[in-house]
């Protein structure tokens, strides 16, 4: 068994080795399962006090633990990296948008809230950026995919669950509606889709 | 309803879609190169009618339905002058707009209008939706995120020092052993029991203790503090070793001390 | 201009989150060149003194800096991400298996119990494992070496003696029950050795 401080060094090390998030079950396999949970957790929680106050730390996200350089670091990296990451455009962000806050949807329902088409390649703009993916097929005639959002979009965007997705911002909660009809604004009350 | 009555005996300019076009839209006043940017930039007909709305300050629960869609059939008109490709949904939605116009301006008897829905309901709550997810997409529109404001830490784990070797375990070997005995269909021949191994070892061992001291007095061979069953699995190491011809057990008379040495060890 | 604290935990980020490594010409370009390279050589080499003693390095290679795992830290990430084990040839397991039971053997006993030639590539596979090494000559023409397993296989399997290898008398019994054989089934002459 190793002492605490070895652990937390080849903790560390495993951490800022892998790409991808490392799991509570990745990292007991570091150690043989001889490890506790409860002790990995504690040693996490020194280690990402250890690297505070520097530009790189160690975030808990959805699918683990990942060392990340914060953002405050980008013009640097920018410096290093000239050209500018893509952004995407607003009818990708939309898509990903109503996907992430009304999952599962169908293309069919994205076009509804939209008000236009979507194309295939917005679609798979998200896809391929492994944010999305179909979960499965809704039971009506052409049985459409159902989207949802993955661990990695999560991930991706810093956050542990959808719950920690910004709030919606609800228009309809704060004025009230003039001649109140009785079925208006369904929406108000089944606030937000997210789990 | 709260229609503005002002512009109605106003001279129409242009007639679009059958709604008079009074005048130009004040905000189209614009640099012509830059009309067809701002009109590309709508991502349809929901956010250029929330466009609209926001910019008159129009208050979407009560939408005064005359203005809107007359200003909506104007930047209809605008796209469509400039030759930008016109999505069908925007044609879709300017029937729907004069719609439910045309439905607000029917005279209602007080008996349907107690269950009856507001014809701009389903609009409202379209429009409403629609807002949500918008600013919801530029909420996580400007999140910090991997690739683009972060880098995923990844270094460089070194593996080259050294040459990764094959592992072997015992049952390895024996399933090996296996194989060959399959093969050769050897049986009694090649019987090897625990029993034989010891003494194996042992006839491997004698052989590496006479590399390194060529001649050993029989006695050295023997450690009795191993016990007896060593002892005879020791001795019989040397008999078989002797009778493999490999070793040479020489004496010089009786009861002198035996001498042990590999046979025709070469002289160095 | 950064203080040299601040410097640092820059360059630091910048190494830990490049997958190349860094020139100084790269480094001195995330200060827009305000940096002297021997200011940034300072500061390198006090971020180095900073990782001692860690699982992680920050090591000066020929095109620049790149952090990177020391070799201690090479079974923990077998453990996260293992390689493919190399495996032996048939060729080779058989001869170690040989020279197991039946030690000491020449190449020749090794050869009459496999029935095809034995190739120098084998013999000096294991020898240079350390598994195998001659520990005699048989008097016979050509004297050829003995060979026999060493203590460094015994440990490399896991075994305090040869005794622990599993007993085959079992197998020899069931074998005795089929007729015995007319031919040795062929093999090819020259197999390779595990690479």
């Amino acid at each position: 068994m190793p002492s605490p401080t070895e652990a937390k060094r080849i903790l560390e090390a495993a951490l800022l080795a892998s790409q991808e998030p490392l799991s509570l079950v990745d990292l007991r396999r570091l150690f043989d399962d001889q490890l506790g949970a409860d002790t990995l957790k504690n040693l996490l929680a020194e280690l990402r006090e250890e690297w505070n106050g520097r530009a790189v730390e160690l975030a808990s996200l959805a699918s683990g633990w990942r060392f990340q350089t914060r953002p405050e670091f980008r013009p640097f990296a920018e410096k290093l990296q000239p050209e500018k990451p893509p952004r995407y455009s607003r009818a990708v962000m939309e898509t990903l948008a109503i996907i992430a806050y009304r999952q599962p949807v169908t293309r069919g329902d994205i076009e509804d809230i939209r008000g236009v088409t979507v194309s295939t390649q917005i679609i798979q703009t998200l896809e391929s950026r492994g944010w999305i993916d179909a979960v499965g097929h809704r039971e009506t005639p052409g049985r459409p995919a159902l989207y949802a959002t993955t661990k990695s979009f999560l991930d991706d965007l810093g956050l542990r669950s959808l719950q920690e997705l910004p709030p919606l911002e609800d228009i309809a909660q704060t004025l009230q509606l003039e001649p109140a009809p009785a079925t208006v604004v369904p929406e108000a009350a089944n606030e937000p889709a997210a789990g | 309803m709260s229609e503005p009555t002002q512009l109605a005996l106003a001279t129409p300019v242009a007639r679009i879609y059958g709604e008079p076009l009074i005048e130009i839209p004040q905000d189209l006043y614009i640099p012509p190169g830059a009309l067809e940017v701002i009109l590309e930039a709508f991502e349809g007909p929901l956010d250029l009618l929330l466009y609209l709305i926001r910019k008159e300050n129009l208050d979407i629960l009560d939408i005064p339905m005359a203005p809107l869609t007359r200003q909506y059939l104007e930047y209809v008109e605008a796209m469509r002058a400039t030759n930008l490709e016109l999505a069908a949904e925007y044609l879709v939605m300017a029937a729907t707009l004069m719609a439910i116009k045309s439905r607000l301006l029917l005279p209602r008897p007080p008996a349907v209008e107690l269950g009856e829905e507001d014809p701009r309901a389903e609009l409202v709550r379209r429009l409403l939706e629609y807002e949500r997810m918008k600013k919801a997409a530029l909420q996580l529109d400007q999140m910090p995120q991997v690739g683009r404001d972060i880098i995923a830490v990844c270094v460089w784990v070194e593996r080259t020092v050294a040459e990764r070797l094959p592992e072997v375990n015992a049952q390895d070997l024996a399933e090996a052993w296996r194989t060959l005995l399959h093969r050769a269909r050897l049986s009694a021949h090649h019987r090897v029991s625990r029993e034989e191994l010891s003494v194996r070892e042992h006839m491997s061992g004698i052989l590496r203790r006479l590399q390194e001291r060529r001649v050993l007095e029989f006695g050295e061979l023997f450690d009795p503090a191993l016990g007896v069953a060593v002892l005879v699995v020791t001795l019989l190491a040397v008999l078989e070793l002797a009778r493999e011809s490999l070793l040479e057990l020489t004496q010089s008379e009786s009861y002198a001390p035996i001498y042990v040495k590999l046979a025709h060890a070469e002289p160095h």
